[in-house]
């Protein structure tokens, strides 16, 4: 069985992480004690393993983060949304890991979601190397130099502009944005809008795990208790648009009974009449 | 200069090391103006005879099509003095287009076929005709053709130069909206009913556009008549 | 570069004069940025062999403090990269990247052409509004196209400037980028060889023998276009 909390939680927090983060991001960064999104939290744990990324116990692992998430939640840190949607992901999978597989079910099976998570936390692994092996190379500017005093060459043509994509766009989008005055100013919400609805369900089902309920993972992670009402009716509204666009889809076995939901196929609901693929 | 070459060739004891002369090289190649020998004297290693170093170097590059010029007590390199008719310093450096042409450029990229009114309407301030002038000059704006509407104002466009110079496809490699804000170029706040056109597809007409003709631009005093100089 | 120097040194006939050579050479230097093949043959006399000719003068340049280095078709006079320690100018380091853009532009660079929702998967995490910016003013990465993909969202990929700046002379020159790719890392499919990791229950779990069945990850948009290595 997994060791839940061999990872002293002060410990993650403190100062031992942050040390090694680097230069700071204005604003936006997701910073949980430090991490850069729920994967790098991920890679931190299961390099605390000590094994190889392939041979990590996943289950560990997933354990690990939980226990994370709700000491975050006891002393009410605010987590972004890509750590809850994770860890629901996370809590689903242990769920299969668990359970024994069904015969002939179409849903992946834990060990696949599990190799899924791997290859994900590998593939991050690899592109930190290869930052790093890039910011080693010999840089223009910094170890290696371009003529100092270069001469003009005539262009053939008479008079030559300069100018590039990115001084374009980011002069329209700066036009665009000041000539569109407006004194509206947006009330943060503590509701979830349609919008934040939709945005998590993809990020949660773009990950194809299989039917899930709504209520049990995706409440249980992704809200308070006292945002549980408006966050499911947000959910379930934003559910039904993305399983009209193909993106969802949702079955309920009787009344009342838990709402389950999958990727789709991601045709939208009016070009899918012919060839019908069996999908329930 | 035969001399300076044998130097330059004997194997015999130098007061300088290869590191050394490829230092200086560097050095006076990576310089934005002339470097002086205690200048680079600093910079070598002790007792390096940079003098007849920097001869040595001289030598090397006298014949070739880049050569080690000094002047007075400092050093350069420059390209060789009989290939200046193909290098010459005094030609016009590409411009940079300014912002009012970038803004309008942009506009006429995105809002294609758009007019001159409008382009005015969407910035908020009247286009100078030389900001025109320049884009089709540069050649990456032409006329499209004429609206069907009152007046029928000319419609621009972009052209193919346009987005060879910008990398793109096709026009609707454009970014749109969410794009933009990805990217950190439109900033969160973005009032609702805030929206960024997708261009059509190359050379389409759009329903109420005319194609334009000869006449149409000479009428219009956008082009000189064949002939006469009518200055618009 | 063996080979090139023994160009180099034939007095064999050449596809290219002494006078095509020094006048490509000057050309060269007397830029800062990377010159095109196009550009020089413009310049040259007619029906010279610029790559063969560029190859000879890199040859040449070898072993100076100097040396020419190609970027995709384009040539460029760079101080030698052992020299590094002479003649780096402490007083302008270039701005330091965050780890987020570092990181971004390597997996834009291993990954291109990638969209936005294709980095954040690997990241697992959204790419916050600065980042992207950033990386586009420093000259280094670009909107490329449209994935054709539902949606149509633009691809991102870097430019010649970014492999001027890391010494790259192209896209394959990627340090690890066949390793990486042999491994199955740039893809968005599991590789086959990639082991599952046994969970410690793993005993009173079903038997499980099926291999890894292909996760249909072209739903999250994870399969790079060049998937040559799709046929896993």
């Amino acid at each position: 069985m997994a060791e839940p909390g061999s990872i002293p939680m002060d410990k993650l927090w403190g100062e031992e992480p942050v040390a090694d983060r680097g230069e700071s991001e204005p604003a936006l960064v997701i910073d949980v004690g430090g991490f850069e999104g729920p994967l790098d939290l991920l890679l931190h744990l299961a390099r605390s393993q000590k094994v190889d990324l392939a041979r990590i116990s996943v289950l560990a692992l997933v354990e690990q983060y939980l226990e994370f998430i709700e000491s975050a939640r006891r002393v009410r840190l605010e987590l972004a949304a890509d750590y809850l949607v994770m860890a629901a992901w996370l809590a689903y999978l242990k769920s299969r890991l668990l359970i024994p597989q069904q015969k002939n079910s179409e849903e992946p099976s834990g060990e696949e979601m599990a190799a899924t998570l791997a290859f994900r936390l590998k593939r991050l692994e690899a592109m930190r190397e290869a930052a790093s092996r890039l910011t080693g190379r010999s840089r223009l500017g910094v170890d290696v130099f371009s003529r100092g005093a270069p001469e003009h060459i005539p262009e053939k043509a008479g008079m030559a502009f300069e100018a590039s994509l990115y001084d374009l766009l980011s002069a329209y989008a700066a036009m665009r944005q000041k000539q569109a005055v407006t004194q509206v100013t947006i009330a943060r919400r503590d509701v979830w809008s349609l919008a934040d609805a939709r945005e998590i369900l993809l990020r949660l089902f773009g990950s194809d795990i299989g039917w899930t309920s709504l209520d049990r993972y995706l409440n249980r992670y992704l809200t308070a208790p006292e945002d549980r009402v408006t966050a499911l009716a947000s959910a379930f509204a934003a559910s039904l648009e993305l399983v009209r666009e193909g993106k969802l889809e949702i079955r309920q076995a009787e009344a009342y009974g838990d709402i389950l939901m999958r990727s789709g196929s991601g045709r939208p609901i009016g070009e899918r009449q012919e060839g019908n693929d069996g999908n329930a | 200069m035969e001399t300076l070459e044998a130097v330059e060739r004997d194997n015999a004891p130098r007061a300088f090391s290869e590191e050394a002369m490829r230092t200086a090289e560097a050095l006076v190649f990576a310089s934005a103006s002339p470097v002086s020998e205690n200048w680079l004297a600093d910079r070598l290693p002790r007792g390096t005879d940079v003098a007849l170093l920097m001869k040595a170097l001289q030598a090397d590059y006298a014949r070739r099509g880049v050569n080690l010029m000094r002047v007075e007590d400092h050093w350069a390199f420059r390209t060789a003095p009989d290939l200046s008719f193909h290098i010459r310093k005094d030609d016009q450096e590409p411009k940079k287009l300014s912002r009012a042409a970038l803004e309008v450029l942009a506009i006429i990229a995105y809002h294609q076929p758009v007019t001159r009114a409008e382009i005015e309407d969407i910035r908020g301030v009247q286009t100078s005709r030389g900001t025109l002038d320049v884009l089709m000059e540069a050649g990456w704006v032409r006329f499209r053709g004429r609206r069907r509407s009152p007046g029928r104002p000319v419609t621009l466009g972009t052209t193919r130069d346009f987005l060879d110079h910008f990398g793109l496809e096709e026009i609707r490699d454009l970014p749109g909206l969410e794009e933009l804000k990805g990217a950190g170029l439109l900033s969160g706040r973005i009032p609702p009913g805030f929206s960024i056109p997708r261009p059509p597809m190359d050379e389409e007409m759009a329903e109420d556009e005319d194609p334009i003709t000869q006449l149409d631009l000479e009428e219009l005093g956008l082009l000189a008549p064949t002939g006469g100089d009518a200055d618009a």
